[in-house]
């Protein structure tokens, strides 16, 4: 037999492969940096990052299939693809000094960065189950050695392996998810899977909702909906400040991807029935994560029950599944990224070794002692609260506008009450922050030039989508347009 | 003669893969899932996907199971497990809501419809190219992507195995 | 509408903000710079502010000095701001009492003044921006901006005991409301692009729906009914105003009292009934009887109180009773006595606080029992006291009377039986009032403390009498108010009745009654 | 000159404003003399008017002054603006007259008091308000003034705010007269509603469309009695004017006894076209008239505090007057009302002289035999003493014995009850006089040694006062055509429609009475019967003396023995029937626990309790789901686990 | 002729079975080694369904899942030594020092 070697679209790979590169590069060139001097491999991180940045700007526009369908390089993939790089590029930013502290500074770290980050652009990109699943394995693998890559701390490490566990366990979910759609399918294509629906006349069969059950599973593992969520809190407490804020937009932003490209488009046809799950999971996990979150002493822990929190209103995108419903998610993932990224900043510039000042209480008194610092913090808790003019704020209002307008005036009215209980332990900070006298002398910051950089980003992305979004929109709606 | 060679094997693998979870020394385990692999390889192969038996045996019960004996030995953790109940609570329950799943599974195993198209390689036309070239065929051309993906994946794995496991960085 | 060729609401509107940025940018140790910077931004604003009044056309029904810029297109929002007679005054008392708090806390706030002015300017901005605001969205982002800075005035400069309790609670009651709101934003926006086929938040775009069914009305008008019954506060919901009083800084509560709680009263004029005219219509008694509830209880409660500030909270809720009662008459006395109440209340009880703030400056204690004989020993403080205390009570001759007597008049006319109760609240007024300051400033100086305190010096004086001036100038020439005000309340009173008649009729001939936009069937 | 009415109020103001912005750099001279000066001149004024006005005829005796508009809503309209007629330039001259003479006692009165500027400042304050009052051409003005007036007696009458006793009775009659004008808003509303209009004139041309007994009309007249018995002190509303005593007792003879007190009376004559048309609140009117009269007047018999006994007559002389509008016969009650002033100013200023003589003793057991010390005071005393108990010639005779009479023709029951409060009148008066003045001295020794006659500057005014209720009452001669002047000028206000509806309404009291009314036409001609009423009258006057002089000069132990005989009764009379602890009893403590109840638990529990729950509500829920996150990564697996089972069957098995 | 449905039930069964291993096994390791199992049983299906369906994605999906699994393990293994290093236990019961 012959082997027809399909057409090899290298272009539409760009991003990835600049970030292969990169990260391979990075790993030669590590070993021959000295040690705590390996500075240059972040840089050449971040340098890759960039071009994978001006690639994706290249690709903007002209959405096309490549290597007989595994990928679809259109403008939903590439908005993604942003955000993806933005969080991996803050990251970096914030790790540089951070692991440094830490005495864990080593040219893998960023690789691993790097090659998470490929894996979620395959998630955001693939059209096809399998495409999707290596993406979101490779992605979740990097993240595990990312999360305990503090070898030394138990914290680290414990979150590490229960990342891990419940990771494989729930992949294997998803996997099961994934055989029993193709058996019921007979193909993992996405597009494949949606002729199918369309022409079939049964779709009661017990398989293909099994299945499609279990990709809900998988992916709402992933974005930390309830009850799939419990491992955030730990893993998010236990693994590095930065890796946190890392997981915490990325990963959920990579895991939103894939998600909706399946559900909102190669399963559409099952739409009423995942419509009723999806709504039933939105309000319990955005209940119990607020809720839950009032009650944590550790901010990076709050933040990790105020993510969850978040994935319950990104959800609410899903169920109303409209076109102003899924663009509002990208919308609100993208203004998550930074003001989440910016509050772990923040956590990350106050924090000190061996975990110290990770306490809501630390924060006491620190709105006069740092006044910039405290102000930056306040900003992002705010816009993560929703109140303008933040990124939160017009996130949420899209978000919310889209359930009004498909309809679900409860969900918007359980989604505002759920922002009130927010409010609550936000302001718990600010109360900390400006409010309360230091209990114990506070000690200078770590402040470096990257870090810096990576804050006034936030700050301004934050405020920028808050005040002007139109621009931001109209990216949202082209990049959904073309698949609805 | 499928029909006994099937139920056999499946009984092997069943209670083999009991064995793994119910047997307390962790050797005996990772043996018990080593016999539990090589059931399923001779499934694979009454199935005719000889090359996916193979590589189960090769990868598998070769390559992942020997790390698994690695490690155990490497921390000798040879010794029975410690039978100190936290919560026995948790147990019972987890098997209680496990058998509902097998439940829910199982129904959906027994009545799923495989309406899916059927596709081009019967088992034929498989036969006549050979398992593995076919397959060999699709990797190198269809999946070509999926199979770069994997590279980037393991050497991840690898850098991350190392990073965590390396005694000096 | 009349577009102004100088953007002299956005001027008004922002210029307090610039300030703040200068303050920022200026050192923390420059207290006096930083102070003057805030007092001349603010009188600036004040003054800047005076020209709205003279070039107000009285006899012109649309809105003024209106701006407006497309800001987020696709989705119809703009920033878009205009004045009518109704929101007119209020800005006025926004600009008329900065420079006037500003001058109060010069003296008072010592710690982290930096901070402090920064707040007030924002929050000036944050008010004015409110009270501006013709486009919907526009309207609720600053309704919730100038939350912040009154949440932070409270939390970091009220007194040490409950301050947090109090600023979290402000804030959590508050956007309880608003939020509720945001959903009824919401579903009107997209219920107007049901009909219209249009995406706007623009106000006078929707004050045009006309046949919004009943059913929905209710629920929408019900959902920012929360959100302004909160701000006003009515009665069930009014339990977060002694506490954010009695915590707040001496100015955090005149502003509170002065401007914040006039938010309430005017979204009620600017949204809920123009918007909503059945659901307003069948409101009427369940608000009315809120209001007189509210009117005796926040009388009584208030004869009991033991804390100056409290007794004060207590009776602001009393006279917000009286405004919501004018406002729901639905006719010209009424609207026009509610409307100049607010004025009234603003200055009468953001005096009495600014009164309380300074004898609190010298003797740190609010608390009643600790005072008694101070007319002897503070003279001048006394009789301004008693002049605003008068006012507040509502003698004729100050600006009082006029609005209530206006409201009582308008409540009257539409339905006696509301009248005659709510008329007891001017008994009440004067028992608790009277009884409080017979108990300061009467009777023997028993406290040594209180033996040779100051009298009022010259700034303090100097802040009081703007106050006083207005107090007098309402209640013995109150045209020059009343006239700005007439026709935009005619303007609006006869709006509302035409769109009522028209929203009857709809439902009578049940044209639309179901059918909402395939978009707007209520799901789950 | 007409047009310049409007200075009358304007001259006090001027007072106010230089004694209270710039009072502190004045010496008291100047001050006084400003104090003084400004009401003088605004008398000056009302005298000139009143000669313009007179000039007049008859019919067209009433003029408008506006000044400019001051409310305009919609289709409601008042102005700021003044009428002039014979009722309010009455009312005009009598007020700036008395407090005229009164400023000038108090000059020698006040003169060693610290705060001598602030009660010149209030007491200028008063007058003006009381001339907005009674110059108002419109209901809501009037109120200003009524207000106004409220204020400055809560202000004097605390006016030694140091001690609690006044700073209560100020506060006490603010509330109480509060309470009457919450009706007087109210009929103001109604009036507005059922005329459209404020002003006098256009209100009362409008009720000229309503018939008698229309029942708005009749709210609106009972509503503004009710305003009435605040100010005016009468039943049920009366019991803030004992305790206003407190206040320095030129201000109880000016406020409380001359002016303030009888704007009630004014304001039920100004709308007597409103009470002609609603018979049954001129029985009401008059029923709480004479009742009062009767009620405090026996109060008056057992108190033993000068001043105390001074203001009972009052609120008595205040029944009558509001008897005599009842009855219709508004005239007369006008000339009761001028009468009243000047004697019973008198009398106050005269107690105040005592006083001041006894370096403040109040109480009359402490007094006697002060004739020979302080002779000025005592004979105007006794003048005074003589016109109330209503002695031919003195002035009380001629507005009293016109009350009784026009009573007398209403109802005979009216007149036994009117009659019986003149016979205590005379009797507690007569028992003040000789208990102060007469009999052997119970001065304590100290005091003693210094009593001394006042200064002129405070006698002066005693005698000018006496002269006035010496010869007042001659304007208004009854019997003989054309010599009553008062009833003539006054007639085009109160019209002679007035008697005939009264008539109507009380036949059944007349009933009551057993004899039928004699028709109102009729009474005019029964001069003989109208002279033998006077005799009578006289009669009892002289018998009240008599009586007082019995117990008190003759037979100084009877009043003991009368105690001790009729103990209960004693008690009741000198508790003044415990009216004020029944009160607080049924209203004031309620109220208080009430209020109390309401902020400690319901404010606090219930409603705030609400919103804390919700909190803590949520504050235990988090602490739950806390504690789920157990750390034990299997727990998770089962969770995850659950949720599959979970979507599973709902989603295959349903 | 085995009809495909036998070979999905053992499979479902084999899944079954490893999530119990899962949820009862307090040994890390062998918790790993039961999420081992529930793979390979989702493999079963795969080939089951491959045949079936006479398409060879399943089986390739299988040799992907193969990989995957192996990476898994490697990462797994060594963070499980990074821990026993650190704490002497692979006692999932004694790894729970973030809780709450």
């Amino acid at each position: 037999m012959d082997l027809a070697i399909p057409k090899i679209d290298i272009g539409s790979l760009g991003p990835e492969l600049i970030l292969s590169i990169a990260a391979i590069f990075i790993l030669m060139f590590t070993v021959f940096l000295p040690k705590d001097k390996k500075d240059p491999s972040a840089y050449m991180g971040l340098l890759g990052i960039i071009f994978a940045f001006v690639s994706t700007i290249f690709l903007w526009g002209n959405s096309r299939y490549a290597f007989n369908d595994m990928i679809l390089v259109d403008n939903f993939g590439l908005f993604f693809n942003i955000i993806f790089l933005i969080s991996a590029g803050m990251s970096i930013l914030m790790s540089i000094n951070y692991m440094k502290e830490e005495e864990m500074d080593h040219g893998e770290f960023y690789a691993l960065i790097l090659f998470a980050t490929v894996g979620m652009m395959f998630m955001a990109v693939g059209t096809n189950l399998i495409t999707v699943f290596l993406g979101l394995e490779t992605m979740s693998i990097s993240i595990y050695i990312l999360a305990g890559f503090l070898r030394e701390r138990n914290r680290s490490n414990e979150s590490a392996l229960k990342y891990l566990l419940l990771g494989a366990f729930s992949s294997a979910f998803l996997l099961y998810g994934i055989a029993l759609i193709y058996g019921a399918t007979g193909t993992t294509d996405l597009k494949g899977i949606s002729e199918f629906l369309s022409k079939t006349t049964y779709l009661q069969d017990p398989m293909l909702l099994a299945g499609m059950g279990l990709l809900v599973v998988g992916f709402g593992f992933k974005i930390a909906t309830v009850p799939f969520h419990m491992w955030t809190p730990d893993v998010y407490e236990g693994a590095p400040t930065s890796v946190t804020a890392f997981m915490s937009v990325g990963v959920k932003a990579a895991a939103f991807a894939a998600f909706v490209r399946i559900f909102s488009h190669s399963l559409w046809d099952l739409q009423p029935d995942w419509n009723q799950i999806l709504w039933i999971l939105s309000v319990i996990t955005m209940t119990v994560g607020n809720i839950a979150a009032i009650a944590q002493t550790n901010i990076k822990r709050m933040l990790a029950y105020s993510s969850i929190a978040h994935a319950g209103y990104i959800m609410m995108g899903m169920v109303a599944a409209n076109e102003l419903g899924t663009s509002s998610i990208l919308f609100y993932l993208l203004a998550y990224a930074f003001m989440n990224l910016g509050a772990f900043a923040v956590v990350i510039v106050f924090e000190k070794k061996e975990e110290e000042n990770l306490l809501i209480d630390d924060y006491s008194g620190m709105g006069f002692k740092y006044p910039a610092l405290a102000l930056l913090m306040s900003v992002f808790l705010f816009s993560l609260a929703g109140i303008p003019p933040t990124a939160g704020f017009v996130g949420k209002f899209y978000i919310f506008s889209a359930a009004v307008k498909a309809g679900y005036i409860w969900l918007a009215i359980i989604g505002v009450m759920n922002s009130l209980v927010s409010v609550y332990y936000y302001l718990r900070v600010t109360v900390m922050m400006y409010m309360n006298e230091p209990k114990v002398e506070l000690k200078g910051l770590s402040w470096s030039p990257s870090m810096v950089i990576a804050l006034i980003i936030a700050v301004i992305g934050t405020l920028l989508i808050g005040i002007f979004p139109s621009p931001y929109l109209d990216l949202a709606r082209q990049s959904v347009s073309l698949f609805m | 003669m499928t029909a006994f060679f099937f139920f056999s094997i499946a009984t092997v693998t069943v209670i083999s893969a009991l064995l793994v979870i119910l047997l307390r020394n962790p050797i005996h385990c990772a043996l018990s899932l080593v016999l539990t692999f090589f059931s399923l390889a001779g499934l694979y192969v009454l199935l005719n996907a000889q090359f996916i038996a193979a590589i189960q045996v090769i990868v598998y019960a070769g390559a992942i199971m020997v790390l698994f004996l690695f490690v155990i030995m490497l921390l000798n953790l040879d010794k029975v497990e410690k039978v100190r109940e936290r919560h026995p609570l948790q147990k019972a329950f987890g098997i209680l809501v496990a058998s509902l799943l097998l439940v829910a599974l199982g129904s959906v195993a027994a009545t799923g419809f495989l309406y899916g198209s059927k596709g081009v390689h019967t088992a034929a036309e498989v036969g006549a190219i050979g398992n593995t070239k076919a397959i060999a065929g699709l990797l190198f051309t269809d999946w070509v992507l999926p199979f770069e993906i994997t590279s980037i994946l393991l050497l991840a794995a690898i850098v991350g195995a190392i990073v965590l496991s390396k005694r000096e960085l | 509408m009349n577009h102004s060729d100088f953007p002299i609401l956005s001027l008004i509107t922002f210029l307090p903000a610039v300030g703040a940025i200068l303050i920022m940018l200026s050192k923390r140790e420059g207290v006096t710079q930083i102070r003057l910077i805030a007092l001349v931004a603010s009188f600036m604003n004040f003054l800047f502010s005076l020209p709205l009044f003279f070039s107000f056309k009285s006899d012109f029904t649309g809105m003024q000095f209106v701006e407006q810029v497309p800001w987020i297109r696709e989705y119809g929002m703009s920033y878009f701001v205009g004045i009518d007679g109704i929101s007119l005054l209020l800005i006025l008392l926004t600009t008329f009492f900065a420079p006037i708090c500003v001058v109060a806390c010069w003296k008072d706030i010592t710690k982290r003044v930096k901070e402090f002015m920064i707040c007030l300017l924002l929050l000036e901005t944050g008010m004015i921006g409110v009270f501006v605001s013709l486009d919907l969205f526009l309207f609720y982002v600053f309704w919730e901006v100038m939350l912040i800075p009154m949440y932070l005035l409270i939390g970091v400069w009220g007194n040490p005991a409950r301050r947090i309790y109090a600023a979290i609670k402000f804030f959590l009651f508050t956007m309880f409301g608003s939020l509720l709101m945001l959903v009824a934003i919401l579903f009107l926006y997209f219920y107007n692009h049901s009909i219209t086929g249009e995406y706007t938040f623009n106000l006078l775009k929707l004050y045009e729906l006309v046949n919004i069914p009943t059913s929905y009305q209710i629920w929408l008008f019900l959902a920012f009914f929360l959100a302004f019954a909160i701000k006003v506060p009515m009665f069930p919901f009014h339990t977060w105003l002694p506490d954010a009083h009695t915590e707040a800084p001496t100015v955090g509560s005149v502003l509170l009292a002065a401007v914040l709680l006039k938010m309430g009263t005017y979204g009620f004029l600017r949204f809920n009934m123009p918007l909503f005219p059945v659901a307003a219509h069948d409101f009427v008694p369940l608000i009315s009887i809120l209001a007189i509830i509210g009117i005796i209880y926040g009388a009584l409660v208030s004869m009991v109180q033991k804390d100056l500030k409290r007794l004060v909270a207590f009776s602001s809720v009393s006279h917000l009773g009286f405004v919501m009662l004018g406002l729901f008459a639905l006719n010209v006395q009424g609207v026009q006595g509610g409307l100049i109440q607010m004025i009234n209340h603003g200055l009468s009880t953001g005096a009495l606080f600014l009164i309380v703030g300074m004898v609190y400056e010298r003797r740190h204690t609010r608390m009643i029992a600790d005072f008694g004989g101070l007319s002897k020993v503070m003279p001048v403080f006394a009789t301004i006291f008693m002049i605003v205390t008068l006012s507040s009570i509502g003698l004729p001759g100050l600006n009082g009377f006029v609005g209530e007597f206006l409201i009582l008049l308008g409540t009257f006319k539409s339905n006696v039986t509301y009248a005659v109760f709510a008329a007891t609240g001017v008994i009440f007024a004067a028992v608790y009032m009277l009884w409080m300051f017979q108990r300061v400033m009467f009777g023997e100086v028993t406290k040594e403390e209180n033996k040779n305190l100051k009298d009022l010096s010259m700034r303090e004086i100097g802040v009081l009498v703007p106050i006083l001036i207005f107090i007098f100038w309402i209640g013995l020439y109150p045209k020059t108010f009343l006239s700005k005000t007439e026709t935009s309340i005619q303007h609006f009173l006869s709006e509302f009745n035409k769109k009522y008649e028209a929203c009857i009729q709809n439902e009578k001939n049940d044209f639309l009654a179901v059918n909402t936009g395939e978009e707007l069937t209520v799901k789950k | 000159m007409l047009d310049y009415v409007w200075l009358i109020p304007v001259f006090p103001m001027i007072g106010v404003i230089i004694n209270g912005l710039l009072g502190r750099n004045l010496s008291k001279r100047t001050v006084g003399v400003v104090a003084c000066g400004v009401i003088g001149l605004s008398f000056l004024t009302a005298l000139l008017i009143f000669i313009d006005l007179v000039q007049l005829p008859p019919e067209n005796r009433s003029f408008e002054k506006i000044i400019y508009t001051w409310i305009l809503a919609g289709d409601f309209k008042t102005n700021i603006g003044f009428l002039v007629d014979p009722l309010s330039i009455i009312m005009m001259l009598v007020v700036s007259g008395v407090s005229f003479l009164i400023h000038i006692y108090s000059v020698g009165y006040m003169h060693d008091d610290e705060g001598f500027r602030r009660y010149f400042t209030y007491l200028n304050l008063f007058v003006f308000s009381m001339l907005v009052l009674v110059c108002a051409n419109n209901f809501l003005l009037m109120f200003v003034g009524w207000e106004g007036v409220g204020l400055c007696s809560y202000l004097l009458i605390g006016f030694w705010y140091q001690r609690k006793e006044p700073a209560d009775a100020g506060k006490k009659a603010f509330v109480v007269n509060r309470i009457g004008d919450y009706g007087f808003l109210l009929a103001m509303m109604l009036i507005f509603v059922t005329f459209g209009t404020l002003n006098f004139h256009g209100v009362f041309e409008a009720a000229h469309h309503f018939q008698t007994g229309n029942l708005a009309i009749l709210a609106i007249t009972l509503l503004l009695f009710v305003g009435a018995t605040g100010k005016s002190a009468q039943i049920p509303l009366y019991t803030w004017l004992p305790d206003a005593m407190e206040g320095p007792t030129p201000v109880s003879a000016l406020i409380h006894a001359a002016t303030m007190v009888t704007a009630g009376v004014y304001m039920v004559v100004r709308c007597n076209v409103l009470y002609v048309l609603a018979p049954v609140s001129l029985t009401v009117v008059a029923i709480v008239g004479i009742t009062t009269a009767i009620f405090t007047a026996s109060m008056a018999l057992a108190a033993n505090d000068i001043k105390r006994v001074l203001a009972y007559s009052t609120i008595s002389q205040l029944g009558y007057m509001f008897l005599a509008c009842g009855v219709g016969a508004f005239t007369a009650g006008i000339f009761h009302l001028m009468t009243h002033a000047f004697f019973k100013a008198l009398l106050f200023l005269g107690a105040g002289s005592v006083m001041h003589a006894l370096a403040g003793e109040l109480d009359m057991r402490k007094m006697g035999a002060l004739k020979s010390h302080v002779p000025k005071t005592y004979w105007t005393f006794l003048i005074a003493t003589l016109a109330i108990a209503g002695i031919f010639p003195f002035a009380g005779f001629f507005s009293k014995d016109e009350i009784l009479w026009n009573a007398f023709q209403t109802s005979t029951l009216l007149w036994v009850l009117g009659a019986g409060a003149a016979l205590m009148t005379s009797f507690y008066m007569f028992r003040a006089v000789f208990m102060t003045f007469h009999g052997e001295s119970r001065v304590d020794p100290e005091v003693a040694k210094h009593i001394h006659e006042s200064p002129p500057v405070m006698t002066n005014p005693l005698i000018v006062l006496a002269i006035l209720s010496t010869i007042g009452g001659f304007v208004g001669i009854p019997i003989i055509k054309g010599w009553n002047v008062f009833h003539d000028f006054l007639s085009p206000i109160t019209g002679g429609h007035a008697v005939e509806s009264a008539k109507i309404t009380f036949t059944h009291l007349a009933y009551a009475s057993g004899q039928a009314a004699s028709a109102g036409e009729a009474a005019h001609h029964h001069v003989g019967l109208e002279i033998l009423m006077m005799i009578v009258s006289l009669i009892i006057a002289f018998g009240g003396l008599g009586l007082a002089y019995y117990m008190y000069i003759k037979d100084p132990s009877a009043p003991k023995r009368l105690a001790e005989r009729f103990r209960g009764l004693y008690n009741l009379l000198s508790n003044k029937w415990f009216v004020d602890e029944i009160y607080d009893f049924l209203f004031v403590n309620p109220i208080k626990r009430g209020s109390g109840f309401l902020w400690r638990f319901f404010d606090a529990k219930v409603v705030d309790g609400m919103v804390n729950g919700s909190g803590g509500l949520v504050r235990w829920g988090s602490s739950v789901l806390k504690r789920i996150q157990t750390g034990y990564v299997q727990n998770y697996a089962l969770s995850i686990l659950i949720g599959v089972g979970a979507i599973l069957f709902y989603l295959v098995l349903r | 002729m085995i009809p495909i449905s036998y070979y999905l039930i053992l499979s479902a069964i084999l899944f079954t079975i490893g999530v119990i291993g899962v949820l009862i096994r307090r040994n890390a390791i062998i918790i790993f080694m039961s999420i081992e199992l529930m793979l390979n049983a989702v493999n079963l299906s795969f080939v089951a369904i491959s045949k079936h369906l006479d398409s060879l994605d399943g089986q390739i999906f299988v040799f992907f899942v193969m990989t995957v699994a192996a990476a898994e393990v490697a990462v797994g293994l060594a963070i499980i030594i990074n821990l026993f290093r650190n704490k002497e236990t692979v006692n999932v019961d004694e790894i729970n020092i973030m809780k709450w």
